[in-house]
């Protein structure tokens, strides 16, 4: 029973310098692109406007869980505690536009 | 001592059911929720009916499984050692699925009569407008130019379709006999429409507010009259007129009759198809307003006529018996007694001066007030000494109403102060004013 | 049996107690915590969002807005270059934060030694970027508020500022909590042993850069 | 009744010196906490009942004049808030205090002090929203508080803001308390405890931490708008700048359903206890009641809208969420049958606990069935704010969560005492309550269809409503006896009812291993599980023998029956015995208090006293502030 405590937050090794450094580029990266593509009228008038951004954007969010967050790497409890809340209230918030957008 | 008092329970149980059952049968319901009286009501009632029965095999089933457990395997001294299962996939699945499937009979016809339900109107129904106030309820009749309060005709055999709005807090639109409710709710529109049925007989019915709205929301109640589409007509065709003895009245009492002497003809409602062909000769008589006609106080049962307690405020019977029509109008019309008697701020009487429109009046319109039966969100009887009173001290009436104290020396709440004698009425100035009121037929 | 013994060391700290899963409680507990905020800035994103396009009155984030009574001319409020800088610092002290822990984890090891190693370094950068965070916000808010949009002036205006307000303060914690950690290393020095509640403290800190993420999305950008 | 061979009672192992008011206020320990808790709420209980008691008398005919509208309006206001958050809600957390630590073998939650804390903040804040009745300044708004009522525009005075801000405070408590127990649920079980064998207890209690931290932050962000446009004028709910009053509804709900199950899984857990010790017989279909729990909880996030279908939604809407509720029926239902297999083939003994066991499973079912009968619009348009309603809840909260309590306090009386409650009281209790429960509520059914609207303070007679009222009434006044009765035999039995002993009942689970009272550390040594039911493994290894018992030491689970039932070893004291224990402090009480002046300020703001709400605010705000620095430099143990 006791074997499996010693240190077993850090039973998967965390990411290194050179992750993180990856990590850092691509988070800048999207966010140059999601500022760039507010400043394309045209862009923004189209239809693939705010499903692109919405994209953009998890992914940011999933790559910070994911490696800053080490829920890559970290026990599979944290993942469900996260994802599980996440999902839900996901799941409102969508439900809530649809509610209010006919009115 | 671990044995079930069952026989102790027995008569109380026996007696309770027994009072119920003989509840439900004797006596009158008349707020009872289960009346075919329109199509909408027809659907909900046909949903119940349908879970009931389904919910009450439930609970038969459920109870009678219980009691049988707990009296069979009930200890006894030498009984059985307990069978020690512990599980059984194939009982879980039954006693999942059954009430699956028992759920879809009630799944289908639900969806079913919502889509139904809010299918929209059509188109020539008659357009009722409900605006909630705290504590009272404005009805008005678009395609009739006619804005009333508390009192709201129904002709039978018609569907209406109600727009509800309020102008304050939420409130909810309910008359259980003719359906379900709707909430009034603000910054936005809502609808609900029904058609009393044929069959119908005229009524009076009791509505109410459903949705919490403050202190008087148990006072917030109205009348309906389900009438006879002829008898609606009449009732409509008086009702859209100005005020009795105002000056736009006597106005066009002139214009009409002059009117009439050019042999023109008579004047038609705009909605001639609803009425019967024999209808229009009842009030075509040149001349004179539409004659008055308002839902018959012997047909009112007594479930709507209200029993609220007055409230033990002094008041002078003989002085209210000698309440003179004329200085009441004087009191309220001419703006040199506003001070006194500012009640044209707050109402509309049209035909007279108003100081407020329908649209911002902040009591009802009183301009057909004396064809009412009830008044103050269906509380008080619209007789003179309610009146008298309400007049003297609404509030003392009904707890939180926005109605001020005019009685000389009154407790206004409102401005939480009693009223100065000399701004007050004394009780000779609100009998006119009560007599005034109930001359506006 | 040997785990009751265990559990009867007398370390002042839970780690050292028995525990199921050999996980730390308060990082179990942080990330409970971080699933309910998941619900609460749900709910004031929804609010946003729903009351968007709401408001009676202008001034309106994305177009100008012309008061129909005094005829003067309000334009859009969000200032998204402002805001794309703050955001980008924000979204670097979460790199500065996982170098932060990595440096008090690794203490000591091999590839550690230099600025990389300076758990004092990147904790204070951390704290650095929030706290030039807190002061975009700040600037923000009293540029806004000088255009004519106030918590009280619609809307917008009051479910903006109260989104982004409850944003800034989670930030406002973690910097204290970022300044008393880096208080406690220039004391006596984080070492390995201290990880853990760096890392809790990190997964705080995440989550806040991560909700950011979510609000300059769905209320700066999209419009 | 079944006592087993007396044990004398361990009454005060290792707790020689924590007697007194200050050992009270500052223990961390979690059965005390877990006893202040269900003290308090019985207090509460006391108060919500009687604020019934005055709202029945008020309705028992038309047109009386008890109390004035207003005061009708605070108490119906009161009743159900109190009942809610500071009855039922209380009442599952000195549950869940008192076993979880207890079921899972562990010698205390995760944080002990925030466990204290916890309790303050709901005491404290219960005062809060308490005592304004007095003044008659208690909120008015419904225990749903809609806007605009609720806001300032309509609801100037200062009832609401109690109501606000009380809420948040009670908020809150519950939060820190979720997070403390599912971390505790997580991470304290005991070698051996998978989730699979915890007790159904703890199991729902589990299921109901996730349901708090989901459902409350919504209801706090909800607060948080109405507080702002209560003191800083902004306009979430305010009507004339578009403020959307359907917003409140919505966020309101989407806590307030998941709310309701946040009530009943904990009374449904303490059943799932009660029934297999009385039956002797193990649970039937373990893995599905957990599931089903889980299920219900679950399904409880999608369907808060069936509040709303008066409000037009849309038939859309409407179609969805009806059907989504009556889903929630199905893994209720498996409970329910669950139970009853339970007993089925079992050997039942009917003592209180047990009564008040099987009255929840005959009165939870009735307010079930309704509930399933207001999830079709078309026939809920008709039900919707009516006395049906109100008699749908009383039966699942009333009949579903009390009953479930109160077979909670006389099973685990023993336990927290080491007394028996009175059985013969007990009994006087049950049938009185269960006559009064129904004599009460059944008639609201018929008031309710027969046309009488909720939350109205009088009713005009012939309505058809006068009998049904007064049978409603007197109902009342059988469950008022009914519970002196009960607060008579609960505390002449903590110094009078005879001695019980470690496992009087003969119960399975790890908490009936240990003294009653249990000693401060719990459990000498940490138990290692090898089973769900380690005591029947050890005293009647016949019920669980045909359990799987997890695979990998079914073998050994002849020797490792392996719970020892320590009767001499725990009169040692924690320090004897070299087990650490959490120092008492006054700190979680100073800062709940620091965070209920903090809230106090903005009374005063409302008040108009600028300066002094300043000095409240910053001077409850700094005391909150410096008591929680001192807490967290503190060493825990
Ligand atoms: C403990 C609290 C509790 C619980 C458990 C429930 C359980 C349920 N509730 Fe209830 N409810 C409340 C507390 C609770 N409710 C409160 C307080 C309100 C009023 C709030 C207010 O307005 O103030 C309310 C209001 C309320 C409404 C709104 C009514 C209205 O205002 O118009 C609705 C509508 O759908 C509803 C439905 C249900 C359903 C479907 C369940 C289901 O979970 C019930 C499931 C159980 C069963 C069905 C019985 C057992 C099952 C079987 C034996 C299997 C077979 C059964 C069938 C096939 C039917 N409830
Ligand atoms: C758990 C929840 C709960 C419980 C237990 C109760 C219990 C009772 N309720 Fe309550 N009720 C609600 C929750 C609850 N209620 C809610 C949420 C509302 C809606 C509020 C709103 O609309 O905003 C409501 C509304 C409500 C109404 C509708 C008011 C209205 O709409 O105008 C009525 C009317 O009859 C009522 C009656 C009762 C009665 C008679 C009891 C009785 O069962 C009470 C009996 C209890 C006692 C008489 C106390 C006895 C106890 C003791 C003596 C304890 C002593 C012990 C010790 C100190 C050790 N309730
Ligand atoms: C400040 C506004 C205000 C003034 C001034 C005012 N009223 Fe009213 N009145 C109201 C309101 C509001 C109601 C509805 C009260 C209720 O039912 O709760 C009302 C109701 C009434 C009713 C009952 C109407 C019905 O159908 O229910 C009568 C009659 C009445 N007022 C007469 C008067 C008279 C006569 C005066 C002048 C002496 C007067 N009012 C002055 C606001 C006012
Ligand atoms: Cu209007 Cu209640
Ligand atoms: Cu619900």
């Amino acid at each position: 029973m006791s074997t499996d405590r010693a240190h077993a937050d850090h039973a998967h090794e965390h990411p290194t310098w050179k992750q993180y450094k990856w990590v850092a580029l691509w988070l800048f990266v999207i966010t140059v692109l999601e500022v760039w593509a507010y400043y394309i009228p045209a862009f923004v008038a189209s239809k693939a406007f705010v499903p692109s951004l919405l994209i953009m954007s998890a992914a940011k969010f999933v790559i910070v869980v994911m490696f800053y967050m080490h829920l890559k790497y970290d026990h599979h409890l944290f993942r469900k505690l996260f994802t599980g809340p996440l999902i839900i209230a996901g799941c409102t918030l969508v439900a809530f536009l649809f509610l209010f957008a006919k009115v | 001592m671990p044995k079930l008092h069952l026989r102790r329970f027995a008569p109380a149980a026996a007696l309770v059911v027994a009072l119920l059952v003989l509840a439900a049968c004797g006596g009158e319901y008349p707020n009872s929720t289960f009346s075919k009286h329109t199509e909408l009501n027809e659907g909900a009632v046909f949903i119940w009916d349908r879970m009931m029965l389904l919910g009450t095999i439930v609970f038969v089933i459920v109870e009678a499984l219980l009691i049988y457990t707990i009296w069979k395997f009930r200890r006894r001294e030498g009984g059985p050692a307990p069978r020690q299962i512990h599980g059984n996939a194939a009982l879980e699945i039954t006693w999942t699925a059954i009430p699956a499937l028992i759920l879809v009979f009630i799944a289908v016809p639900t969806v079913r009569t919502i889509f139904e339900n809010q299918r929209k109107a059509p188109a020539e129904a008659l357009q009722v407008e409900v605006i909630g106030h705290q504590w009272w309820w404005e009805f008005r009749y678009p395609q009739y130019g006619i804005t009333t309060a508390n009192e709201l005709y129904l002709p039978i055999g018609k569907t209406v379709n109600f727009s509800l709005r309020t102008k304050d807090v939420l409130h909810s639109f309910w008359i259980p006999q003719l359906g379900g409710k709707r909430d009034l709710i603000s910054n936005k529109v809502n609808h609900i429409w029904f058609t009393p049925n044929a069959a119908m007989e005229p009524s009076a019915l009791n509505g109410a507010c459903v949705e919490y709205c403050g202190t008087s929301h148990a006072n917030m109640r109205f009348r309906t009259f389900t009438v006879t589409p002829a008898e609606f007509e009449q009732w409509a065709a008086h009702q859209k007129t100005v005020a009795i003895g105002s000056p736009a009245a006597i106005a066009a009492a002139a214009a009409a009759d002059s009117a009439a002497k050019a042999a023109a003809k008579s004047p038609v409602v705009k909605t001639a198809s609803l009425v019967p062909t024999a209808a229009p000769a009842l009030h075509a008589a040149p001349s004179s307003a539409p004659e008055v006609w308002v839902f018959p106080a012997e047909k009112i049962g007594p479930h709507a006529w209200p029993s609220t307690p007055l409230p033990a405020v002094a008041f002078d019977e003989s002085v209210l018996a000698a309440g003179d029509a004329k200085a009441g109008r004087e009191l309220l019309t001419n703006p040199a007694n506003l001070g006194k008697a500012p009640c044209l701020t707050c109402h509309v009487i049209k035909g007279e001066t108003n100081y407020a429109t329908d649209d911002n009046a902040r009591g009802p319109n009183l301009t057909h007030f004396g064809s009412r039966h009830t008044f103050g969100a269906g509380l008080f009887r619209a007789d003179a000494k309610a009146l008298a009173l309400w007049i003297k001290n609404a509030p003392a009436m009904k707890p939180g109403s926005q109605m001020p104290s005019f009685g000389a020396g009154e407790y206004n709440p409102l401005i939480k102060a009693p009223v100065p004698a000399a701004a007050g009425l004394d009780d000779k100035q609100i009998a006119d004013i009560v007599a005034y009121l109930r001359s506006l037929k | 049996m040997a785990t009751a013994t265990a559990a009867g060391a007398h370390e002042a700290h839970e780690h050292t107690h028995y525990t199921t899963t050999g996980l730390n409680h308060r990082k179990i507990a942080m990330w409970a915590f971080i699933g309910s905020e998941c619900m609460l800035f749900g709910s004031l994103i929804t609010t946003y969002l729903v009351y968007k396009g709401r408001s009676v009155v202008g001034p309106f984030p994305h177009q100008p807005w012309t008061d129909p009574v005094s005829g003067k001319v309000f334009p859009a409020i969000l200032d998204i270059p402002v805001t794309s800088a703050s955001t980008f610092v924000l979204l670097m002290s979460s790199l500065f934060m996982v170098l932060a822990l990595a440096a008090v984890e690794n203490k000591g090891k091999p590839g550690y030694e230099g600025l990389l190693g300076s758990s004092k370094f990147w904790l204070a950068s951390t704290a650095a970027a929030g706290v030039i965070f807190l002061v975009f916000q700040a600037y923000e808010f009293t540029s806004f508020v000088h255009l004519g949009l106030t918590i009280k002036t619609n809307l917008f205006g009051s479910s903006f500022y109260t989104l982004t307000g409850f944003h800034g303060a989670h930030v406002a914690v973690g910097v204290l909590w970022l300044m008393t950690m880096l208080f406690i290393d220039i004391k006596r020095g984080l070492t390995p042993k201290d990880a853990i509640n760096v890392d809790i403290m990190a997964l705080y800190w995440h989550f806040v850069d991560v909700v950011w993420i979510a609000i300059f999305t769905l209320v700066y950008l999209i419009q | 009744m079944a006592t087993s061979a007396a044990i004398p009672t361990n009454a005060h192992a290792a707790s020689s010196e924590q007697t007194g008011l200050w050992s009270w206020l500052t223990t961390v320990d979690h059965k005390r906490i877990g006893i202040l808790y269900l003290y308090t709420a019985l207090f509460y209980f006391l108060v919500g009942g009687l604020e019934a008691v005055l709202i029945r008398t008020q309705l028992a005919k038309p047109n009386l004049s008890v109390v004035s509208a207003d005061f009708y309006n605070q108490l119906f206001t009161m009743h159900g808030t109190t009942m809610v958050f500071l009855v039922v809600m209380p009442l599952s957390a000195a549950f869940f205090n008192y076993l979880i630590p207890l079921q899972i073998g562990a010698r205390d939650v995760a944080f002990p002090r925030l466990n204290a804390f916890s309790y303050w903040v709901y005491a404290l804040g219960g005062l809060f929203i308490t005592l304004p009745i007095f003044w008659g300044l208690a909120p008015d708004g419904g225990w749903f508080g809609y806007a605009p009522l609720s806001g300032p525009t309509y609801g100037g005075g200062f009832n609401m803001d109690f109501w606000v801000l009380g809420l948040q405070i009670l908020g809150i408590s519950s939060l820190a308390a979720a997070f403390n127990f599912i971390t505790t649920i997580i991470n304290m079980r005991a070698p051996g405890m998978t989730l699979m064998r915890m007790p159904m207890f703890t199991w729902m209690s589990f299921v109901v931490q996730f349901l708090v931290i989901l459902a409350f932050p919504v209801i706090t962000a909800a607060l948080f708008f109405l507080q702002f446009d209560r003191f800083f004028g902004t306009h979430f709910f305010e009507v004339a700048a578009g403020g959307d009053p359907l917003l409140w509804q919505h966020l309101f709900w989407v806590f307030g359903h998941p709310e309701v199950y946040i009530l009943i899984l904990p009374a449904f857990g303490l059943v799932s206890e009660v029934l297999p010790t009385h039956s002797r017989k193990p649970l039937f279909g373990y893995n599905v009641m957990a599931y089903s729990g889980i299920m219900i909880g679950f399904l409880g996030f999608g369907v808060w809208a069936h509040h709303m279908f008066s409000v037009g939604m849309g038939p859309v809407a409407d179609s969805i969420f009806s059907v989504a509720t009556m889903l929630i029926g199905i893994p209720t239902g498996v409970k329910i049958f669950n139970w009853i297999a339970t007993m089925y083939g079992g050997s039942l003994r009917f003592p209180v606990a047990m009564k008040f066991a099987i009255g929840l499973i005959a009165m939870f079912t009735i307010g079930g069935i309704s509930g399933v009968m207001h999830s079709s619009p078309p026939s809920d348009l008709q039900q919707t704010d009516t006395y049906f309603i109100v008699a749908h809840f009383h039966y699942v909260l009333f009949g579903g969560a009390i009953m479930g309590i109160f077979a909670g306090i006389y099973h685990y009386f023993p336990k927290i005492t080491g007394r028996f409650m009175s059985e013969k009281l007990g009994e006087w209790h049950f049938w009185l309550n269960f006559i009064g429960l129904n004599l009460t509520f059944f008639p609201m059914h018929y008031s309710g269809m027969l046309g009488m609207p909720r939350r109205i303070y009088t009713y005009d007679a012939g309505q058809g409503w006068d009998l049904f009222n007064l049978m409603s009434t007197s109902g009342t006044y059988l469950l008022l006896v009914s519970g002196l009765i009960f607060a008579y035999n609960f505390f002449s039995s903590r110094k009078n009812g005879a001695p019980a002993g470690n496992d009087p009942w003969g119960a399975p689970t790890l908490e009936w291993s240990i003294p009653s009272p249990p000693p401060e550390y719990n459990f000498a040594q940490i138990p290692e599980v090898t089973s769900r039911y380690p005591m029947w493994d050890l005293k009647a290894p016949d019920r669980t023998a045909g359990i799987a018992h997890s695979h990998a030491d079914a073998g050994v689970i002849a020797e490792a029956h392996a719970v020892p039932v320590h009767e001499e070893t725990e009169r040692r004291t924690a320090k004897e015995l070299g087990i650490p224990i959490p120092f008492p402090t006054i700190k979680p009480l100073l800062v709940a208090l620091g965070i209920v002046v903090l809230f106090s300020g903005l009374i005063v703001l409302h008040a108009g006293n600028f300066p002094l709400a300043m000095a409240t605010m910053l001077g409850g705000g700094a005391f909150m502030v410096g008591s929680l620095y001192a807490w967290l430099t503190s060493p825990l143990e």
